[in-house]
């Protein structure tokens, strides 16, 4: 039985004034468990609180009824008030009889009348009340990076300044990802590799830092502050700390017809490689798919001529296995294929290319040097149509294309069309839009200049066929301006394709029991207030994984990730909220309802031995919920069917006499 | 002979911690009235509302219950009200089934920031238990004391 | 019937949600007969959304989409112009002695090869 | 080789006449592949042109009573022309799943059971290529067409709407492209060979007709086709009409051709 103790607040006049206190007070009275029941002018002040301290000692109270403002005001407070006085603070109950009772009503009947329903309610649950304590956990202090573009590069960087060991996981042989691709950035135009390489080579260099290069994680258990990673170290049949990247192998290496993807398939690369010239780790690898020695046996050239012995033909894939107290995710995106947008001729010509494939065009590194020629004579092209928004906003499409904006078109096109009038100013350059968006700092300003300086062709419609004809592209589309269907004789059409998640988010999402949108974008914890934690606690989401976006964009949410991260791993020990669910396993049956509805994976089945009513022993398959990682919605609770799981703190025990004690019947 | 007293219903309301209890706190601060007769039970998240509890408020006497949470795609716990909309759906049309009138019963979702629509709301699911008159088919008599 | 009605009339008809519609122009772009029409499939959307159908019903360009369906294949908004056109053309020919076409126009139109389907399909669009 | 499968066989108007080629190069050709095509004892013109008012009822019901003998004839049902196939398939498509049109319909026809779409209707082309198979289809190829370049005009009807008649990819169609190849013939490419040649609105604008068959030809030329191949009468017409510059056929036609029957059928 509790020793139940209630204190009335009055708020000044904000209760008094409509609740008749005194009234309240005495009628809690005779309550089941109360031994003390009080009123005071304001009980969250130090005399008020004062008052409680005193009641604890003197009636030796085990529980505490509080009348007064909201919990979401005070509850926290009473906790400590009832902790310094040795009493456990989750047996401190408030009944709210300021905002939900005195300020809404105007009569003193009434108003006294639902204070004290709302009084013998919280008594009710206090009865039932049971001291909690929080969990704790220890954190393993190393953070996990997957994806090594620019958003984990950041990520990285940034743990790693604060002191924390952190570990990259990159499936390519190099870090950089798109970035490493592009040429120029908007809207300032400096070049993309002359800012992201350094962070690269950081990286490299960064003793926190470890870069599994060429790897992918495998399998993740365990939960915040304590992850089981494994990760696979793909065979790359040279041995990463012999090799010196001199690169003689990728230049003796006598296959050489291997369509190289830093290029989008543009040009060839060997089968032993280098993506580029300042990949990181500078180390070479060897494409499996494509080389004569391991699928024939013969050939050899390549450890023939490395002095350094660094080939190994016999190599295997390795699995390591790590443990993290937080994991980035930042797997970044890719333009969807443009297979089923033949309108544009996409597949018919090789002078329809992707926005992704001009930049390669246009990089000095890239296939052509930097010379701006197309793809199929070579020869400059005169007249070059942009088209925007090819499968974004695609709403009856969505097998073609995404319903969303990809956000960053607009900007790149602007930059690509103005790349080509300050280069050569005799090429005219149309960009055929639905809407021009430009919502970031300058960017606006760098599209107008684009029109105003550059003298680009902006139309306002759309592309609906691309023909190819001779030496030209016929592009047919509409200036809905003027009126008008235009035909366009062009030499080159570049497509600004959607782009979407890369595919290796939605296996990674079910390992890591993040969710997903159905685009396949990760979902933040809250879409405005907690942006870049995903719901499962200890996961953070970095750049496009979670939703379009641009270079600047993605490294504020890579800074901004990697200070949540910093946040956790500074912490020796976590501490949980004690009001979280709980399985009675004698009840439980063991059927994954509960598994199923929880949307942080916190509830395991382990195989458990009972002893029986007949001294047997049986073993049984029961739930086990994990404190760390419970956030006690109790959404288990309702889809358990044997009442077996229960919400601590809210009790099915504890609501019911709520329910009771309202409906006084 | 006791009078005959005007006929005040029983409403238990279930509000969710993060959204809805907090709209109820806001039409308290901005004093927007609504009947006595509604007594709100705070719950961590919409979806920790067993059907048991709806049925025992009516078994106990309730003439009405009324169930917030927060907007769909809203939920602190991302996916809560989603399981509480369905899970309502179905016992609804048990109570449907068991001849509970459709109006004793909602669920509404409330934003923290909606303390008008909360007062709106209660104040409207009041008019119509009202004028439903008292919740006699699932009482259970045996409760009565 | 007027413009509210006449709107509310071939909405039903045709099935199209024209509030669909991001005035991208990519079935006038797609339109294969866009030169020889007054109104463009993408007005069809949106002068249908204002109620604007009387010019559309006296309009030659009824008679001269050919329902290749371009622009419905194209539109990324799944709008369907092509269902707009067809829902105000029958709006128009249903009349009373609205025909477009009559058995007398047949003997100009034909040649040694004209096929059947010419006549049947031109008398399905162009006649009530 | 012997018989694969019987289907209820809808040839259509124009293939009663103007067309004869089609229709008589196609039965043939099916004979040798296995498949024997049975003409139902009555049926009605299509219409030519699909009305997409979903309350048209009229204009559909031959259709409807054409899908319903192959129903009963518990056959597939098979038609050549493009424009048969898009005006049977779009009106099966509708009684499959237009509840409110369908049920109209069904009261109308007022037949003891109800027609719901159950036919399955392929088009020629997709019985090569998903009953018969074009490697199947390739072995019995008597007479390559050795070297010959042939450009695919697919035109509108045959594709689109594409998730109605679901026969190809309706930008980037491939099924003749794979049934020229199959016959040994090499298959040109070219972008307006899903572009409209103009279709009935010659009867009253023969401008845009020749306007458009003349870019489409143009198109087929340039890309380097000697010949064009259609299952379309109208577009054979038209394209015949507004251009001399390229051989129209039907691809029954040359689908009989590498058969080894042509001249049988001209006996």
């Amino acid at each position: 039985m509790q020793r139940i103790g209630v204190f009335v607040c009055w708020c000044g006049s904000n209760i008094a004034g409509t609740v008749d206190v005194h009234a309240v007070a005495e009628a809690l009275k005779t309550e089941s468990g109360v031994v003390f029941s009080t009123d005071y002018q304001y009980m969250c002040s130090q005399a008020g609180q004062d008052i409680i301290k005193n009641a604890i000692h003197e009636h030796s109270l085990t529980g505490i009824v509080v009348c007064s403002c909201s919990p979401r005001m005070h509850e926290a407070t009473f906790r400590k008030t009832a902790a310094a006085a040795g009493l456990n603070p989750y047996m401190v109950e408030i009944a709210n009889i300021r905002e939900q009772c005195s300020w809404i009503h105007k009569d003193m009947l009434s108003g006294t009348e639902k204070a004290i329903i709302l009084g013998k309610a919280a008594v009710a649950k206090v009865n039932l009340n049971a001291p909690l304590t929080p969990g704790q956990s220890t954190v393993t202090k190393r953070a996990l990076v997957i994806g090594g573009g620019i958003a984990g590069i950041q990520t990285a960087l940034d743990i790693a300044d604060a002191g924390f060991p952190v570990d990259i996981v990159e499936k390519k042989p190099t870090i950089g990802g798109k970035m490493a691709q592009l040429d120029k950035t908007f809207p300032t135009l400096d070049c993309a590799a002359c800012i992201l390489t350094p962070k690269m080579v950081d990286a490299a260099q960064n003793e926190n830092i470890r870069i599994y290069s060429y790897s992918e994680v495998t399998e993740v258990g365990g939960y915040v502050g304590n992850f089981d990673v494994t990760i696979k170290r793909k065979a790359r049949y040279v041995k990463e700390d012999i090799c010196t990247g001199c690169g003689l192998c990728t230049e003796k290496c006598p296959q050489k017809k291997v369509p190289n993807e830093f290029n989008l398939g543009m040009d060839n690369r060997r089968a032993i490689y280098i993506p580029f010239a300042q990949a990181v780790p500078k180390v070479a690898t060897i494409d499996a798919d494509y080389c004569t020695m391991l699928k024939t046996g013969k050939c050899g050239v390549c450890a023939k001529v490395c002095t350094a012995g660094a080939i190994d033909y016999n190599a295997k894939d390795e699995f390591v296995k790590e443990k993290y107290g937080a994991i980035v995710v930042a797997t970044g995106y890719n333009p969807i294929s443009m297979e089923k947008f033949d309108e544009f001729a996409y597949s018919q010509s090789k002078d329809v290319i992707t926005s992704l494939e001009f930049e390669r065009l246009t990089n000095a590194a890239g296939p052509t040097s930097g010379k701006l020629l197309r793809p199929s004579d070579g020869e400059h092209p005169h007249k070059i149509v942009f088209v925007q928004c090819v499968g974004s906003r695609c709403e009856n499409c969505a097998e073609k294309g995404k319903e969303y904006c990809s956000k960053i078109c607009c900007m790149y096109t602007a930059k690509h069309a103005m790349l080509i009038r300050d280069k050569y100013p005799d090429t005219d350059v149309y960009v055929f839009y639905i809407d021009v968006r430009t919502p970031g700092k300058a960017f606006d300003e760098f599209y107008r200049r684009a029109v105003e300086e550059y003298g680009v062709h902006y139309i306002k419609g759309m592309v609906g066929k691309v023909v190819p004809e001779g030496k030209k592209l016929l592009v047919q589309a509409s200036d809905l301006i003027n009126g008008k269907q235009l035909h366009i004789d062009a030499d080159l059409v570049v497509l600004a394709a959607a782009i979407e998640p890369d595919k290796s988010a939605r296996p990674l999402a079910t390992m890591l029991t993040a969710s997903m949108d159905t685009n396949d974008f990760f979902t933040e914890a809250h879409p405005k207030l907690r942006p870049v934690e995903s719901p499962t606690a200890g996961v953070f989401l970095s750049g496009c994984c979670q939703g379009p976006k641009d270079i600047p964009e993605t490294v504020s949410q890579a800074s901004a990730a990697a200070s949540k991260v910093i946040g956790l791993l500074v912490k020796d020990h976590l501490t949980g909220n004690p009001c979280i669910a709980q399985s009675n396993e004698l009840m439980c049956n063991g059927c994954s309802s509960c598994e199923r509805v929880c949307p942080y994976g916190a509830i395991t089945y382990e195989e458990k031995e009972f002893r029986m009513p007949d001294r047997t022993t049986k073993l049984r398959r029961v739930a086990s919920v994990n404190p760390a990682v419970c956030q006690g919605c109790g959404a288990c609770t309702v889809a358990c069917p044997s009442g077996a799981m229960d919400l601590n703190g809210f009790k099915n025990n504890q609501i019911m006499a709520e329910v009771d004690a309202i409906c006084k019947m | 002979m006791q009078d005959v007293k005007e006929f005040k219903p029983v409403i238990v309301a279930f509000c969710c911690n993060w959204c809805s209890y907090a709209g109820a706190d806001l039409a308290g601060s901005n004093r927007l009235a609504y009947p006595a007769d509604v007594k709100i039970i705070r719950v961590p998240c919409s979806c920790r509302v067993n059907p048991m509890f709806i049925l025992r408020a009516f078994q106990r006497g309730a003439d009405g219950v009324i169930l917030c949470g927060c907007h769909p795609g809203d939920c602190h716990y991302s996916t809560g009200n989603y399981y509480t909309r369905r899970r309502m759906s179905m016992l609804f049309s048990m109570l449907d089934f068991l001849g509970i009138e459709r109006d004793r019963t909602r669920v509404e979702w409330v934003s923290a920031a909606e303390g008008a629509k909360f007062a709106a709301t209660m104040n409207e699911f009041v008019e119509k238990v009202t004028a439903l008159g008292p919740n006699k088919r699932l009482e259970d008599l045996r409760c009565k004391q | 019937m007027n413009n509210t009605e006449l709107k509310k009339e071939i909405l039903r008809i045709s099935g199209v949600n024209v509030k669909k519609c991001m005035k991208c122009g990519k079935c006038s772009a797609s339109c294969p007969a866009y030169d020889e029409m007054e109104f463009h499939p993408h007005q069809f959307a949106s002068m249908i959304d204002n109620g604007e159908i009387e010019p559309l019903l006296r309009s030659d360009s009824l008679y001269r989409c050919l329902s290749c369906f371009a622009c419905m294949e194209r539109c990324p908004r799944g709008v369907e112009p092509a269902k707009l056109i067809e829902a105000v053309r029958l709006t128009a020919i249903r009349k009373q002695g609205a025909n477009r076409m009559t058995a007398d126009d047949v003997p100009q139109m034909l040649d040694d090869n004209t096929p059947g389907q010419l006549l049947v399909s031109a008398f399905r669009k162009y006649t009530k | 080789m012997g018989v694969i499968m019987k289907v209820t066989y809808f040839p259509g108007c124009t293939l009663k006449n103007k067309a004869r080629d089609l229709d008589e190069y196609g039965r043939k050709s099916a004979e040798v592949l296995g498949i024997t095509l049975e003409e139902p004892k009555a049926w009605q013109c299509c219409g030519g042109v699909f009305t997409t008012a979903n309350d048209e009822i009229a204009t559909k019901l031959s259709s409807v009573r054409l899908l319903r003998s192959a129903k009963d004839a518990d056959q597939p049902l098979v038609t050549v022309c493009s424009a048969c196939h898009n005006v049977v398939k779009q009106t099966n498509h509708a009684m499959k799943n237009d509840i409110v049109f369908r049920d109209r319909v069904n009261r109308y026809m007022a037949e003891e059971t109800p027609y719901n779409g159950e036919t399955t209707v392929y088009h020629y082309l997709e019985l090569l290529r998903d009953v018969v198979g074009f490697s199947n289809v390739a072995m019995a190829v008597k007479k390559p067409l050795a070297g010959k370049k042939i450009g695919a005009y697919y035109g509108c009807l045959l594709l689109r709407p594409g998730k109605v008649l679901g026969m190809d990819d309706p930008e980037n169609p491939r099924i003749i492209e794979d049934l020229i190849v199959a016959l040994g013939g090499e298959p040109v490419i070219y972008a307006r060979r899903n572009e409209c040649c103009g279709g009935y609105v010659s009867a009253e604008s023969p401008a845009l007709a020749e306007k458009n068959s003349g870019k489409v030809i143009d198109n087929a030329a340039a890309a380097g086709a000697e010949m064009l191949v259609t299952a379309c009468p109208l577009c054979k017409y038209n394209l015949e009409k507004y251009s001399s510059k390229l051989p129209i056929v039907y691809f029954t036609e040359i689908l009989a051709e590498a058969l080894g029957i042509k001249e049988e059928v001209n006996e």
